[in-house]
């Protein structure tokens, strides 16, 4: 077997012991129509209703497709073009707050016991509730809770890895809400009916390994194996693909699926948003992100309504806008987006917003590739950057084509390594999008 | 005769005297044919075939119509002659037997003919093992070997010329040196390199 | 005649062997490392190619297409045993220099380039000049490189000692020396027609 | 909305290793320090006139040649060309006429660099090029060694590999430089210390020095005797270039293979082509030719090892 | 001297008589018609008929693989050429001219710093390009990249312009460019609205002083050859007869955005 | 069938004229070229004899790959010494050289007559004449290079011991073969 190659950034997790804050309600939220994998919901409103927050707003159009719920209450003002914070601009539902929150869903009558539901119901639940994956690339949930009958799935693997330097948020949902991320794994246990699960955790995060183990000796089950599993801190273990090879030592085959060797990986936020959804009826609206970067004061863990925009966010953090802001980047340092627009909504796929100053960009001037191999040697997906990188650049398709550009994870970590600052990534995704043709 | 022997052929023909390299034969498929390694590959498998081949009918039209007849100063026409029948020939019955084989390597037969490098093979091997009076056997394994490892030689150098030029379809050359000029100064580099062997002792 | 003309100046300058076509080079680099054997080897390849020209170019209407190659080779080949022999008669010494490079003449690509792509269609007179303009072209590009690699190798130029406290390069004289000169020389050749090229276009 | 002050908007990610290209090449350059001290320790002053003409000659050919083709002549500092010329340096004898590593330094940049489109695009090391043009072009001036300042005979016309009697020099002598040779590779000690040095930065791998070494070792062993498993294998390993070469030169990133196993092959082809150049060629040195043949294998090597895809469907 | 007289000749009847039956035996028919093609093509071996050469596509075309209007570059004496070759018929074929649909340029402002790879595709995968101006050109110039004739440079503007002259239609640019702005006209339809900006006018206006804002004049003045959807002027050619006053909508476009080739 | 005969035909023809044309230069230059090669010897021999040592050369019989001449002085019987050619491979081709030896085993020329040593290093042995002078009045039998013995090529160390190790062993078996 052929290990996988990490990369070992410094962590800059500036934000891992401050406690989580609440941001106030936004005046006014953006809620495109396209925030997941999958195409865009529908929206089943129109400017002038009235919604509340947690009504749906827009449904799933298609099996791979995403519920929308407000996150405010309030009054439709538009449906239009608006800022989004990857695609430039999109269609999405504004809201103007009537500062009122008031709920659409009960939150109460918990439901104590899990065997008054069966998967089905989950999985309907989960759907309804908008739930898409937190860990980043926001992939419906319930279409990976409901993996086709010739598939057989034994294994459930939760993603605390949280690998990516300053983000902290998974850190501090897992030490604050532990006891409820146990309950939404039964839950989902009990939608994929599988018998093994592992919490993988890398050791930068102690506190968190143990604050899941105390809470894992309380629950009990049958033939469940259940497991925190300590993973040594590196780059980007936190990946999908890479995540399961250390775990399981299973290689999802490439271009396939990780359901293609058994396994389902889902983030802890996205657990713990099942529960809230299977548990309390609440769909997701809001959710836990970290603020953080070149700024360590205005830095903190922040649980936000999806669709404030970024700019609001910032303000209640004390950013002054006219400060030395230099890039605001959606996400980590590593795959993050930088942002042009700071209008632009938190979406459900948001875990953290890096605001870096004109310091922090050392001067990086690019020089040639002069072959040094660390890319090579950084590529988890075992490519070779450079050689792409160099085709791209000559616009030979064909030979940029021939070293499987489409293997890359966009992880980032060729362009981190990359003495000749070469834009590797960038590099890479051209070559995508040229050799898909 | 001994290993020495042998060895010296192999090691001479291949490294010491490779023909492009040292002894500038066959240079201008080599600069043509050698963009890519798939058809240079092709290209030196069908020159090493030619090569020797031609080796085994050279040295029988020499020792059997020009030494009988004492006409050894028509070894140039008839030499040139039979190769070049020759690999009309080789190039008839590909075309006929595999289309497929036809496309990968019978398009450079034609390059062949006037490849001086077969012709040169031809000749060196009259010079070397043909005159000294050599007795018969002993110079057909000897030309036949010789013809093969230039063959090598050919291969070796083409492979290593299309890898590096292939290679250099990404780098920024200066354009007046790009293809023909560049291609030569590696081969002098290449040459250069080559030339550790030279006074290699058996 | 302007016409004529140009077939025969088109050998020297834009389509020189050499250095244009990239034809012919294996004895252009195998016998440059002296001027007198350029020289030699020059007049023997023009010799050749104005005889097979001729006598290609008046046998183009006999000839049928699937056998020309064979016929050609045989017209060239007796042409070069000729000047092989005559080699051999008149000027041994040279005769020994050249070696095994006067056979192949008859596989210089030059030689056989020309009479397929012009002997074979045109008439016996104006393959003639092309031929003279080719084996003109062919002997300047030899006697370039030669001059060069002697001078700068040897320290002579036609034998003569030119440079005298001069520890003349051997690399060049030498084989990779051929392949550079002829590499730095096509290469500079370029960039001079190129230059021409960007001059022509802008006074346009 | 477009505002005075914008926002940057570059690919991702955000974060950048600190190593620039120049720091490496610095890096290199001062792990090579400590051999070349050596070197003057114990050839004398002469090796410093020759280290500067070869340092100066390679920057300054590579400026003219990058303004030439319309580059920023700046990035001659980038300490690529300044390796190069030290790297030549250390493969010449200590006393040269001044214009030898003058023409050397010029030819290493223009011919073994700048010609294939400069840095990063060099097939063969121009290092090596360099020294490879002096050595066929000035045999003579190229084979007339020095032997240390505290030796009787000053002047002698071989290193110990071109000795009849290799035995005369001890391995103590070896390791510590007491024997003529190049400017750079006597001082085995202090190469190590380099070369060490780089390791642990991380900027060289193991995967070429150790193939190489390894591979004469072994070969020295079976064949450098008449009969079998005689050879003197600690000798081949420490004298001559090997060192040098081995950690220095076969590394270079430019001209060797990209992946580990590429490089592996790499190391032990340059190996056995040094043991063959040195038992059986005219030359008492094998090591350069060895570096150069293979600089030439590396695209086609390349092309053969590239590395394993994750997920890569066995069928 | 008979001897060697003798020796040859027989050579040459037994390789002639060899050869000529060899060539009988393995005759393989190949259709002369490729090569008289081939040799009708342009030879430039530009792959913009999408075959890995002029060979290819001769190939093809004897094959009835490909049509004989194929070859873009080539253009109508090429078509005819080939035509003969074959002997059929070809339609003629309009020639036809690529357009840049936008002049914006430098005068268009950015909307963040770019750093990053710089070709206009790499450019518009973060946030759709730098420039405010979503539908406008990045002017990195990947269609003069992607030109095999030369045809195209960026003027002074940062916009590119076509050497109509030169360029044969063969849609390589169209191909590169990200933001579709470069078409495939008719020669004949000679005039077009050089935007693609469907924002709002108000908006278009405050980035760009060369956009179209939809205003509709030249919607009225041409009586409706010119149309205006989505906030986006074109010329509809459909509608275009004879006596529109082509210069009179020039002239009167307050974002001097139509213009006339 | 037409054409074979046609192909055939015209096949012939061109040969039947290649082959006459050739057969008429070759016997008009026969003479010549076998005078020139005549010519070439005889020069050499008599440049490493040269006439007021020996007037007359005679071919000795080929034993084995043994060329050697003898020389004679007026109508003696008894050879005044011998001219024989030694080979050996030096750097990067055989050398061929041809040596006079006095009987008493002087040394009376050496030239070379065939290498192909690296011009400019190897190829000095012939092309620089200081280097065969040396050999001149030396005894054949103690020949080597040292300081005191021939000067070597400089940097040509390989090529210019093969020249004066093949004549001396050469020179040793003619010595002792006609000796006997
Ligand atoms: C087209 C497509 C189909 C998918 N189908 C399934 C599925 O049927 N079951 C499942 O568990 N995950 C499915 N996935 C989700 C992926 O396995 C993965 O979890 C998701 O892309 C997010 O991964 P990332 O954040 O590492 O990029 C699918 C993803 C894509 C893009
Ligand atoms: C380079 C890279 C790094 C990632 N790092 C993490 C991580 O640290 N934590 C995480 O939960 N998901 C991470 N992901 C996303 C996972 O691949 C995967 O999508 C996720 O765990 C699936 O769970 P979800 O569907 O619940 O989001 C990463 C993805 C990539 C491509
Ligand atoms: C290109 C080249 C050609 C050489 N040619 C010869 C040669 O023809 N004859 C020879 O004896 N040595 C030749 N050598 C060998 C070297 O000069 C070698 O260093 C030398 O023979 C040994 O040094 P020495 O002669 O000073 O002892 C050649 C070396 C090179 C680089
Ligand atoms: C580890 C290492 C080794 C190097 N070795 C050489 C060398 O042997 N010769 C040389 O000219 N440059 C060397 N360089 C410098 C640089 O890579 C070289 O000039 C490139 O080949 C120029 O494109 C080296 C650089 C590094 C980082
Ligand atoms: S971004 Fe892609 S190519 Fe680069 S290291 Fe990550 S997976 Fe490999
Ligand atoms: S890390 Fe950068 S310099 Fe090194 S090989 Fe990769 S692209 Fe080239
Ligand atoms: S490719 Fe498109 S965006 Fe780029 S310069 Fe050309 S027209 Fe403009
Ligand atoms: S508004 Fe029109 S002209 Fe201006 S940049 Fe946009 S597309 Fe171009
Ligand atoms: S002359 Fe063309 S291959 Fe030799």
């Amino acid at each position: 077997m052929v290990n996988i190659n990490f990369i070992h950034p410094p962590d800059f997790k500036i934000t891992r012991d401050r406690n989580t804050e609440t941001a106030p309600l936004p005046k006014k939220v953006i809620l495109p129509l396209s925030q997941h994998a999958g195409s865009p919901s529908e929206p089943i409103v129109k400017p002038g209703d009235m919604v509340k927050t947690g009504s749906l707003i827009a449904q799933a159009k298609g099996f791979i497709s995403s519920a929308l719920h407000s996150s405010v209450s309030g009054r439709v003002i538009a449906i239009e073009d608006a800022p989004h914070p990857i695609m430039a601009a999109s269609k999405a539902i504004i809201i103007e707050s009537d500062g009122q929150d008031m709920k659409a869903f009960s939150g109460a009558g918990p439901v104590r016991d899990m065997s008054g539901f069966s998967g089905d119901e989950i999985i309907r639940s989960v759907r309804d509730a908008g739930i898409v994956g937190l860990g980043g690339a926001a992939f419906p949930s319930h279409v990976k809770l409901s993996p086709p009958k010739d598939k057989k799935i034994d294994t459930l693997i939760i993603n605390g890895a949280e690998c990516e330097p300053f983000l902290s948020c998974d850190h501090r949902l897992m030490l604050e809400r532990p006891k409820e991320i146990l309950f939404g794994i039964q839950i989902i246990v009990k939608a994929l009916g599988v018998k093994e699960v592992i919490i993988g955790i890398e050791e930068n995060k102690l506190d968190a390994i143990e604050s899941l183990g105390t809470a894992l000796f309380r629950v009990k089950g049958e033939g469940l194996s259940m497991k925190v599993k300590k993973l040594k801190t590196r780059y980007p273990q936190g990946g999908e693909k890479q995540l399961i090879k250390t775990l399981l030592g299973r290689e999802v085959p490439s271009g396939g699926l990780p359901l293609d060797v058994g396994a389902v990986v889902h983030n802890v936020q996205t657990v713990f948003s099942v529960y809230e959804a299977v548990r309390l009826g609440k769909p997701l609206y809001e959710r836990v992100i970290t603020v953080s970067g070149s700024f360590s004061n205005q830095s903190k863990n922040v649980l936000v309504r999806i669709g404030t925009p970024i700019k609001d966010v910032l303000e209640w953090c004390g950013f002054k806008m006219k400060f030395d802001v230099h890039k605001v980047v959606m996400g980590g340092p590593m795959t993050g987006v930088a942002q042009a627009d700071l209008e632009a909504p938190i979406i459900k796929g948001t875990s953290g917003i890096l605001v870096l100053g004109s310091k922090f960009e050392l001067e990086d001037k690019e020089t040639s590739c002069v072959r040094c191999s660390r890319c090579v040697e950084a590529c988890p997906a075992g490519i070779m950057p450079c050689m792409i990188g160099l085709a791209i650049k000559n616009d030979r398709f064909d030979i940029a084509g021939s070293y499987d550009p489409l293997d890359c994870i966009e992880c980032g970590s060729c362009s981190y390594v990359c003495p000749s600052k070469i834009p590797l990534v960038q590099l890479i995704k051209l070559a995508k999008l040229k050799t898909k043709r | 005769m001994d290993l020495s022997v042998f060895l010296s052929v192999v090691i001479g023909a291949i490294f010491i005297n490779n023909f492009i390299l040292s002894k500038f034969l066959g240079l201008c498929s080599f600069i043509g044919i050698s963009k890519e390694t798939r058809p240079a590959l092709y290209m030196g498998v069908s020159v090493t075939f030619v090569m020797t081949c031609a080796s085994m009918i050279t040295w029988a039209i020499y020792n059997f119509v020009l030494v009988p007849f004492h006409i050894e100063y028509l070894r140039t026409i008839s030499f040139i002659l039979v190769i070049a029948s020759f690999v009309q020939l080789v190039e008839m019955v590909i075309k006929k037997l595999s289309q497929g084989l036809y496309r990968t390597l019978g398009i450079y037969l034609p390059l062949i003919t006037v490849n001086c490098a077969v012709l040169g093979v031809a000749v060196l091997n009259s010079e070397t093992f043909f005159k000294h009076g050599m007795n018969p056997a002993a110079s057909f394994v000897l030309s036949t070997l010789q013809g093969f490892c230039v063959g090598i030689g050919f291969i070796l150098v083409m492979l290593f010329m299309s890898g590096i030029r292939e290679r250099l379809e990404l780098c920024d050359v200066p354009s007046s040196f790009k293809d023909a000029p560049i291609a030569f100064i590696i081969a002098s580099l290449m040459s250069m390199a080559f030339m550790g062997f030279s006074g290699f002792r058996f | 005649m302007k016409k004529l003309a140009r077939e025969f100046l088109k050998g020297i300058t834009h389509e020189n062997p050499t250095f244009r076509l990239i034809l012919g080079l294996c004895p252009t680099l195998a016998v440059s490392t002296s001027v007198e054997n350029g020289i030699g080897m020059g007049m023997a390849a023009t010799f050749v190619l104005l005889g097979s020209n001729i006598i290609i170019s008046s046998l183009r209407k006999v000839i049928p297409d699937q056998i020309r190659i064979p016929c050609f080779i045989v017209v060239i080949a007796t042409f070069v045993t000729i000047v092989e022999l005559a080699m051999k008669a008149y000027a041994p010494a040279l005769s020994r220099a050249l070696g095994i490079f006067v056979p192949l003449i008859v596989v210089n690509c030059v030689v056989l380039g020309r009479a397929e792509a012009f002997a074979r269609k045109e008439p016996v007179f104006v393959s003639m000049l092309d031929a003279m303009g080719m084996g003109v072209g062919f002997t300047l590009a030899l006697v370039l490189i030669s001059g060069i690699r002697e001078i700068l190798g040897n320290g002579t130029f036609l034998g003569f000692l030119i440079m005298k406290s001069f520890e003349p390069v051997l690399f060049i004289v030498l084989a990779p020396g051929a392949l550079l000169v002829i590499g730095l020389l096509i290469g500079f050749i370029n960039m001079l027609a190129k230059k021409r090229a960007a001059k022509v276009s802008r006074v346009k | 909305m477009a505002s005075e002050n914008r926002l940057t908007v570059s690919p991702s990610p955000h974060i950048k290793s600190k190593d620039n290209t120049a720091k490496i090449m610095w890096v290199v350059f001062a792990s090579l320090v400590p051999a070349g001290a050596a070197g003057i320790y114990i050839f004398g002053a002469g090796c410093v006139k020759v280290i500067l003409i070869s340092i100066i000659s390679c920057v300054v050919t590579e400026m003219v040649c990058l303004r030439f083709r319309n580059r920023d002549p700046k990035t001659a500092l980038d300490g690529s060309a300044a390796l190069t010329g030290l790297l030549l340096a250390y493969n010449l004898p200590p006393e040269l006429p001044f214009w030898i590593p003058l023409i050397g330094g010029a030819v290493s940049i223009a011919l073994g660099k700048q010609i294939f489109g400069g840095l990063g695009h060099n097939i063969f090391n121009p290092a090596l090029v360099g020294r490879a043009f002096l050595q066929i072009s000035w045999p003579v001036h190229m084979t007339t060694w020095k032997n240390p300042r505290w030796w009787p005979d000053a002047v002698t016309t071989a290193t110990p590999l071109a000795r009849e009697n290799p035995a005369q020099v001890s391995y103590m002598d070896l390791f510590l430089g007491n024997h003529g040779g190049c400017i750079g590779e006597v001082c085995v000690i202090a190469l190590l210390i380099g070369a060490l040095f780089l390791l642990s930065r991380k900027i060289i791998s193991l995967h070429i020095p150790a193939s190489f070494v390894a591979t004469v070792g072994v070969l020295a062993w079976v064949f450098g005797k008449d009969g079998f498993f005689q050879g003197d294998f600690m000798f081949h390993a420490l004298s001559g270039g090997l060192i040098l070469g081995a950690f220095f030169m076969a590394t270079d990133y430019v001209t060797s293979p990209l992946t580990k196993k590429g490089k592996i092959m790499f190391g032990a082809a340059c190996g056995v082509l040094t043991i063959i150049i040195r038992l059986r060629g005219s030359y008492p040195e094998g090591v350069s030719y060895a570096i150069l043949f293979m600089n030439a294998a590396v695209p086609i090597i390349d092309r053969f090892t590239r590395t394993r895809k994750y997920g890569l469907v066995k069928k | 001297m008979l001897i060697s007289i003798l020796t040859m000749s027989i050579m040459g009847l037994l390789f002639g008589l060899g050869l000529a039956y060899a060539s009988r035996i393995f005759r393989v028919d190949v259709d002369p018609k490729i090569d008289k093609v081939l040799d009708a093509l342009p030879g430039a071996n530009c792959g913009a008929c999408g075959m890995a050469g002029c060979a290819m596509l001769a190939e093809a075309i004897v094959q009835g693989k490909a049509r004989v209007t194929a070859c873009a570059p080539g253009g109508q004496e090429t078509y005819d050429k080939i035509a003969g070759i074959l002997g059929v018929q070809v339609e003629v074929k309009e020639k036809a001219v690529a357009r840049v649909r936008c002049n914006g340029g430098r005068r268009t402002s950015d909307k963040y710093n770019y750093t990053g790879v710089k070709t206009c595709a790499a450019a518009n995968l973060l946030n759709r390009g730098q420039k405010a101006c979503g539908f406008g050109c990045l002017g990195f110039g990947d269609c003069v990249n992607a030109c095999p004739f030369d045809a195209i440079r960026l003027n002074i503007n940062n916009i590119p312009e076509v050497d109509a002259s030169k360029c044969t239609a063969c849609g390589k640019c169209v191909e590169a460019c990200p933001k579709n702005i470069i078409i495939l006209g008719k020669v004949t339809d000679n005039v077009f609205v050089k935007c693609l900006s469907r924002d709002k006018g108000a908006y278009t206006k405050s980035i760009c002083p060369a956009g179209c804002i939809g205003c509709r004049i030249c919607e009225k003045l041409s009586g409706g050859v010119f149309v205006v959807e989505d906030n986006l002027s074109r010329v509809d050619w459909s509608r275009a007869g004879g006596g529109i006053k082509w210069d009179l909508c020039i002239e009167k476009c307050p974002a001097r955005c139509i213009v006339k080739e | 069938m037409n054409n074979i005969i046609k192909f055939a035909t015209i096949l012939f023809l061109v040969n039947l004229a290649a082959a006459t044309v050739l057969a008429g230069v070759y016997n008009a230059t026969k003479a010549r070229i076998d005078q020139q090669q005549r010519l070439i010897q005889e020069g050499a021999l008599r440049e490493v004899m040269p006439g007021q040592m020996a007037d007359r050369l005679e071919e000795v019989k080929k034993e084995g790959d043994i060329e050697c001449w003898k020389a004679f002085k007026g109508n003696d019987y008894q050879p005044v010494g011998y001219v024989f050619i030694a080979k050996k491979y030096g750097y990067s081709s055989d050398i061929e050289i041809m040596v006079g030896v006095r009987s008493d085993g002087t040394i009376t020329g050496v030239k070379v007559l065939s290498q192909n040593e690296t011009p400019g290093l190897g190829a000095k042995i012939s092309t620089q004449p200081s280097f065969t002078e040396q050999f001149k009045g030396r005894d054949v039998r103690a020949i080597e290079i040292s300081k005191s013995g021939i000067q070597g090529i400089t940097a040509a160390t390989i090529s210019s011991r093969a020249v004066v190790e093949a004549i001396r062993s050469r020179g040793m078996e003619i010595l002792d073969g006609f000796r006997e």
